[in-house]
């Protein structure tokens, strides 16, 4: 915003003070608003493609060219569709929920940076505006879950619930790592303290070991928090058929989605700026392209992330809601708690090389001995034996 | 057991396999394994079926389908329904009138074809049936039923050769043992009924060939001949000894060679022609034994339906090793009616 | 890397059950089936099966027609399997009317029952897997080898489920050598795509965790509920009635039968995977030792089929467990005056409360699914 | 084999009545009909001495000539693997008198198959822990396996394409009900 403002009120120079202002608000609400959903919209698609190649099968490809169209049907089809309120539901907040459910998913993306300096809000508080407004989502989903007056819908929001508060303390304790390292809470901040070499690759905090393990909390937190496979418990269809949106019909479900949806891209985002040094990359210092290529990097950081979510989804089982929060608290909580030591070794620690090697060591170590610990009594290599 | 969380990755890596598989499949179907419908349809192998259909010989009236019902009775979720074909004074056609096949029961289970003994009903397959009614457009009446023989080799040509060597093989056995009928109405079916000529000379016999009896001017020619030589109808070959000596009180006439009674039907039996009505059947067997009687009042399909041909059914009930009446289905009530009166009058029942 | 969560002491807190009906129309159910179940938070407190959603009188159907008239309507018992279905109801008629099967057609009938069994076993991995939320992806991999043994179902028998394939003393058509070809192919490849196939499941943590010690049948409550098939032997029980009564000509092949330990859903699958295996070797065997001659009994009439008067009982492993049919026949033997059918999921399903008490939500749909069940089959 | 067993049975159960009823002469599986009485005493002997510990499949046969309703068990041994041993056990038809004991107690694989006999048939069996209907809704008044069984009049029908097919079975099976008839005369005079 301020970068938008300083770009343009030169050329305003004329014009009355509040334009220039005007028009660096509306450029990144027009851009969250306008170039995030069509990601989401495009994320189904190619989600559904995947899916489908991965199971060896053509996706969608009967709208437009490669089912380019695909996305406009299945919205146009979702706002055609009857909208069913149940009998007994409360009207009202069975209304709001997926409204609500929108709104955090959408202002989280306010922090995310595109570009150098290009961020809709510098906030310096960024990553704790990020995990205040996510964990505001779960209220959408708690209303859903419970103004449908659905047993199925009541479980899908109980589960949503444990669920994303479980997944915030790993979560934040993870970003708390980030934050420790990086010395700020901003993410222009964040990414910037990534910089090093000059390919801008090498000082992702990822290549680094307490970096890598903060890297694999969060985005597991990150896939729970948007409850995708194999988190999504709380819309498990198998189980409680469609969670807390099982009473939910045509645009309403379409918003659901859309902010389900919106919060993985987001939380992709957010990823990608803490862990994979966000819009670095080669050729970012290029003047005039340069900002364009950071864009890209961005956007291609983003694209992987969206696609691992999709691997993942099209290889593993879900798994069950109290080996859920078993996880969150006895794997997860642990190992970013023992991360946050590690980082400030790492700070004291002068020889990086030996450093890289004590903290890789320690993690290690702590994530096998974690490992068995779980593993005891209910995992067990099997062998069967043969009838004479 | 490897470092935990191996099992995950080894799954991740399956399942890129395959996904990059399906690039490089280049149409083995080994990865990417979907027909896309409408456009390319997978090739059906000859066995495959859907629905039944008739077959027919040429044109349409030459339909094998003598609408003996076996196949009616024999389906299982009855989804045939069968009315066999009459003329005005109510003479059997052997040929449907009505042959509806109701697609929305039919279970394609192909046991109609079966047990057909006529090969006359066929699997298709064709599987786009498809309609927007739920009711009537779901049912196939007898034109949409028919098909050609061609369209039978077309879609299934081993299976059809086989047939149509089987039916010209009987074709000719039944040409050799020297029925008058023309050859050319080969596949068991008879011609279909024929404007028959006046005869130019009623025959003096006790029985008239009726004017509307549907044979051909050959077989009327024939049939005068051979009744006014044989005056009742009686001829060795294929019936008992007992059944010829017993035909009426007076001595079975010899029947000279040089008349065309050489040449007749194997069996020998006039009345076994299906063009026939009941009456004029009965008529034919006035005088002859029960035996006779009996199967003169059978359909005179020969399609197998009671278990045995028209013949050996007669002789099972006559010699009381077959009791069940109503076996004959192409008879329908009319011929189980007949057998109970016979029987009765008989004083066996 | 997970446990359970204990439940809470109580006396600490009060809470109540609350009564949920999954199905008749739910995802997980196979079919229309209805589990009411009591549950304390997400705990199974109580369960009761319920089910006839399906129910049509199959039994009195077939009493209504003639012998082969109920051969196809087999066929839509177990909508997976109509071979093995199709086997039962002919053995049991065979065995009441003392038909001699002709070689050629007991070995034909061994190829298509295995191949019915690797095919309804890989499905059922698929479907359990499915359950468990892997998004279609092993069901599909199995739907693309199933696809395989349909196509050589579909050359053989002309449709691809409903067979309709056998008959009183044998098979309706013969097995040309392209199908004889075609089925040594499908059998050859089969093992790489198993291979495949447990690498993507059978080391997976999670599918281990969610599978391992859930839905618990100890080995005497599985003999005394009847329990049959591969989950029987999961439990431990040494029982597979192609040993036992030797049927057809299993009594010729070299196979072994694999057996659980724990009797639990992991159990469950895992003997189905190695079944498998055993099928590629019985196919193996079959197919090379498959001779010449009559594929169908020529004394055995299509028509006018009667049997003798009385009563006998006739089984088939099938791939869901022992599938019976016991058949009376009367004086006129035309029709059966009495025709029952001993469907293995049904009687499995005995003890699904028993299984699914004190876990959740989440692993009842899987328990289910391992049990393996057709509604067709559940409700006749 | 079957006499042997019998001679057992006659043993061990004081006065039970045994009778063999004979299966077709090709199926060799003679059955051993058990008075009501000593049916449970005699299924817990076969159970306990002769290890018949797996009950495989149980029906009933409705016999309206005889008046009465068999109950048919078919028993094999897991653990000896032999089998199977009929058991037969009659009821007379009259519902109220219809009634056998469960063997439900002894193997645990009766119970849905029990339950399945009483909703077809109507054999209550004494003894079973949870006699429901199974596959009838529980508002099911009737028997449908039993051979008088009638068709209720108001059975879920609609018009079909193939009413004519159908009409013409009733007179083979009586499928259609004769309520159902008039509906279909009057959907076709429509």
């Amino acid at each position: 915003m301020e970068t938008i403002y300083q770009l343009i009120a030169g050329w305003f120079a004329g014009k009355p003070e509040w334009l220039p202002l005007a028009i660096a608000i509306a450029v990144p609400i027009l851009f969250i608003v306008g170039v995030y959903p069509a990601i989401f919209a495009y994320t189904t698609l190619v989600e559904r493609k995947a899916l489908g190649r991965v199971q060896n099968r053509y996706g969608p490809n009967r709208v437009g060219r490669w089912g380019i169209l695909q996305p406009l049907a299945d919205g146009l089809k979702l706002l055609t569709k009857e909208d069913i309120v149940p009998r007994d539901a409360d009207k009202f907040t069975h209304f709001l929920a997926p409204v609500i459910a929108v709104i955090p998913s959408v202002l989280l993306f306010a922090i995310v940076p595109i570009a150098p300096g290009l961020v809709p809000v510098n906030l310096n508080i960024g990553i704790l505006f990020a995990f205040a407004i996510s964990t505001a989502s779960v209220l959408a989903l708690f209303m859903g879950g419970w103004a449908s007056r659905n047993k199925f819908s009541l479980l899908g929001a109980m589960r949503a619930v444990a669920q994303v508060v479980s997944y915030e303390v790993p979560m934040v304790l993870a970003a708390v790592a980030v934050v420790m390292a990086a010395g700020s809470l901003s993410t222009l901040d964040i990414v910037k303290a990534q910089t090093r070499g000059g390919l801008e690759i090498a000082g992702w905090f990822v290549f680094q070991p307490w970096g890598f393990v903060g890297f694999v909390l969060f985005a597991i937190g990150a896939m729970a928090e948007s409850a995708r496979t194999p988190f999504d418990i709380p819309e498990a269809e198998s189980e409680i058929i469609a969670g807390y949106h099982t009473e939910y019909s045509g645009f309403k479900f379409a918003l659901f989605q859309l902010g389900e949806y919106l919060a993985a891209i987001a939380m992709a985002g957010i990823t990608v700026t803490m862990f994979l040094g966000g819009y670095l990359g080669p050729g970012i210092h290029i003047p005039y392209i340069g900002g364009f290529i950071a864009a890209f990097w961005f956007f291609l950081k983003l694209g992987c992330m969206i696609l691992l979510n999709i691997w993942i989804r099209g290889t593993w089982p879900r798994v069950r809601v109290d080996q859920l929060m078993g996880f969150a608290w006895k794997v997860l909580l642990p190992m970013s708690i023992l991360n946050i030591a590690v980082v400030g070794l790492w700070h004291f620690m002068g020889n990086k090389v030996l450093a890289w090697g004590v903290t890789a060591a320690i993690l290690g170590l702590a994530f096998v001995i974690l490992a068995k610990i779980s593993a005891a009594g209910n995992i067990e290599k099997r062998t069967y034996r043969y009838a004479n | 057991m490897g470092f935990l969380g191996k099992g995950l990755f080894q799954g991740m890596a399956v399942t890129a396999r395959n996904f990059v598989g399906t690039y490089f499949d280049r149409g083995t179907r080994e990865k990417l394994v979907t027909y896309q419908y409408p456009e390319e349809k997978p090739p059906l192998p000859e066995n495959s079926r859907s629905f039944p259909f008739l077959v027919y010989d040429g044109t349409p009236d030459a339909m094998r389908c003598v609408a003996c019902k076996i196949c009616e009775t024999e389906c299982p979720p009855q989804c045939i329904y069968i009315v066999m074909d009459r003329d005005e004074k109510g003479k059997p056609q052997q040929r449907p009138k009505v042959f509806d096949i109701d697609i929305s029961v039919c279970m394609q289970c192909q046991i109609c074809v079966e047990v057909c003994p006529f090969e006359a009903i066929k699997m298709d397959n064709d599987y786009e049936k498809s309609q927007y009614g739920r009711f009537d457009d779901l049912i196939e009446h007898l034109p949409d039923l028919l098909k050609s023989n061609e369209y039978y080799n077309e879609i299934k040509p081993t299976e059809a050769k086989a047939v149509d060597a089987k039916l010209k093989a009987e074709a000719e056995k039944k040409a050799k043992k020297g029925t008058s009928k023309p050859a050319a109405a080969a596949p068991a079916k008879p011609a279909a009924p024929a404007p028959a000529p006046k005869p130019a000379t009623a025959p003096a016999g006790k029985i008239t060939i009726p004017e509307d009896a549907p044979f051909t001017a050959e077989q009327r020619a024939w049939l005068a001949g051979f009744l006014s030589a044989g005056g009742v109808a009686t001829s060795g070959t294929g019936v008992s000894p007992v059944a010829v000596a017993e035909t009426t009180g007076e001595t079975p006439v010899p029947l000279p060679e040089a008349t065309p009674a050489a040449e007749a039907p194997a069996g020998g039996w006039p009345w076994h022609d299906p063009g026939l009505g009941m009456s004029q059947r009965m008529d034919l067997v006035k005088a002859a034994p029960l035996a006779d009687k009996l199967m003169a009042a059978m359909a005179q399909t020969d399609c197998h339906a009671c278990g045995y041909d028209c013949r050996g059914y007669a002789d099972a009930i006559a010699a009381g090793s077959e009791t069940d009446l109503s076996l004959c289905l192409p008879g329908e009530a009319e011929t189980a009616k007949k057998l109970e009166e016979l029987m009765k009058e008989a004083g066996k029942l | 890397m997970i446990q359970q969560i204990s439940p809470i002491p109580t006396g600490m807190i009060e809470t109540q059950t609350i009564e949920v009906s999954i199905g008749p129309q739910h995802p997980s159910t196979h079919g229309v089936f209805r589990m009411d179940a009591v549950l304390d938070g997400e705990t199974v407190v109580g369960l009761k099966p319920v089910m006839g959603y399906l129910h049509r009188n199959h039994e009195q159907l077939a009493e209504r027609m003639t012998w082969l008239a109920s051969i196809p309507y087999t066929d839509r018992l177990d909508y997976f399997n109509s071979m093995t279905n199709n086997w039962a109801l002919c053995l049991s008629v065979e065995k009441l009317a003392g038909i001699k099967v002709p070689e050629r057609a007991e070995y034909i009938r061994v190829i298509v029952s295995e191949l019915t069994r690797i095919l309804n076993h890989s499905c059922v991995i698929g479907f359990m897997l499915q359950d468990l939320g892997a998004w279609g992806t092993p069901l599909l991999y199995a739907f693309r080898e199933r696809e395989k043994i349909l196509d050589l179902f579909e050359s053989l028998s002309g449709a691809r489920m409903m067979c309709n394939y056998m008959r009183f003393g044998g098979v309706r058509v013969d097995m040309t050598d392209a199908m004889v070809a075609q089925a040594k192919d499908i059998v050859a490849k089969f093992p790489r795509f198993l291979d495949e196939f447990e690498q993507l499941l059978s080391n997976n943590e999670v599918l281990l965790a969610r599978c391992q010690k859930v839905g618990i049948l100890p080995k005497e409550l599985a003999i005394n509920a009847s329990i049959s098939g591969p989950m029987a032997r999961a439990s431990g029980v040494d029982y597979d009635i192609r040993k036992v009564d030797k049927y057809g000509v299993y009594g010729r092949f070299d196979f072994r039968v694999p057996l659980g330990e724990v009797g639990d859903v992991y159990d469950r699958y895992y003997i189905r995977v190695l079944e498998m295996r055993e099928s590629i070797k019985i196919l193996n065997q079959a197919l090379r030792d498959l001779p010449a001659g009559a594929f169908v009994a020529p004394e055995v009439k299509l028509r006018n089929f009667k049997i003798p008067p009385g009563d006998g009982y006739g089984r088939v492993e099938a791939p869901k467990g022992e599938l019976g049919f016991y058949l009376v026949s009367d004086e006129g033997g035309k029709m059966p005056y009495r025709y029952h059918c001993r469907p293995p999921s049904f009687i499995n399903l005995t003890t699904l409360e028993d299984m699914c008490l004190g876990h959740k939500v989440a692993d009842v749909v899987i328990i289910l699914g391992s049990v393996d069940i057709v509604l067709g089959e559940v409700d006749r | 084999m079957i006499e042997q067993l019998r001679e057992t049975i006659a043993q061990a159960v004081p006065g039970v009545t045994l009778e063999i009823i004979q299966s077709t002469p090709a199926a060799q599986q003679p059955a051993l009909l058990v008075d009501r009485d000593h049916a449970f005493a005699t299924a817990k002997f076969l159970k306990e001495n002769q290890q018949l510990d797996f009950c495989s499949c149980v029906t009933g046969v409705d016999y309206p000539k005889l008046g009465q309703i068999e109950v048919v068990y078919h028993l094999y041994s897991v653990a000896k693997k032999t089998g199977p041993v009929v058991l037969k056990v009659r009821a007379p038809r009259e519902l109220e008198q219809c009634r056998v004991p469960s063997l439900t107690p002894l193997w645990r694989g009766c119970e849905f198959q029990e339950r399945e006999a009483y909703d077809l048939f109507g054999v209550k069996f004494d003894g079973h822990p949870d006699l429901r209907r199974i596959l009838m809704w529980d508002e099911f008044t009737d028997h449908p396996m039993r051979k008088d069984y009638v068709p209720p009049k108001d059975y879920e029908w609609e018009p079909t394409p193939h009413d004519d097919t159908l009409t013409r079975a009733v007179e083979v099976a009586g499928i259609i009900p004769p309520s159902a008839r008039e509906e279909l005369e009057k959907a076709k005079k429509k």
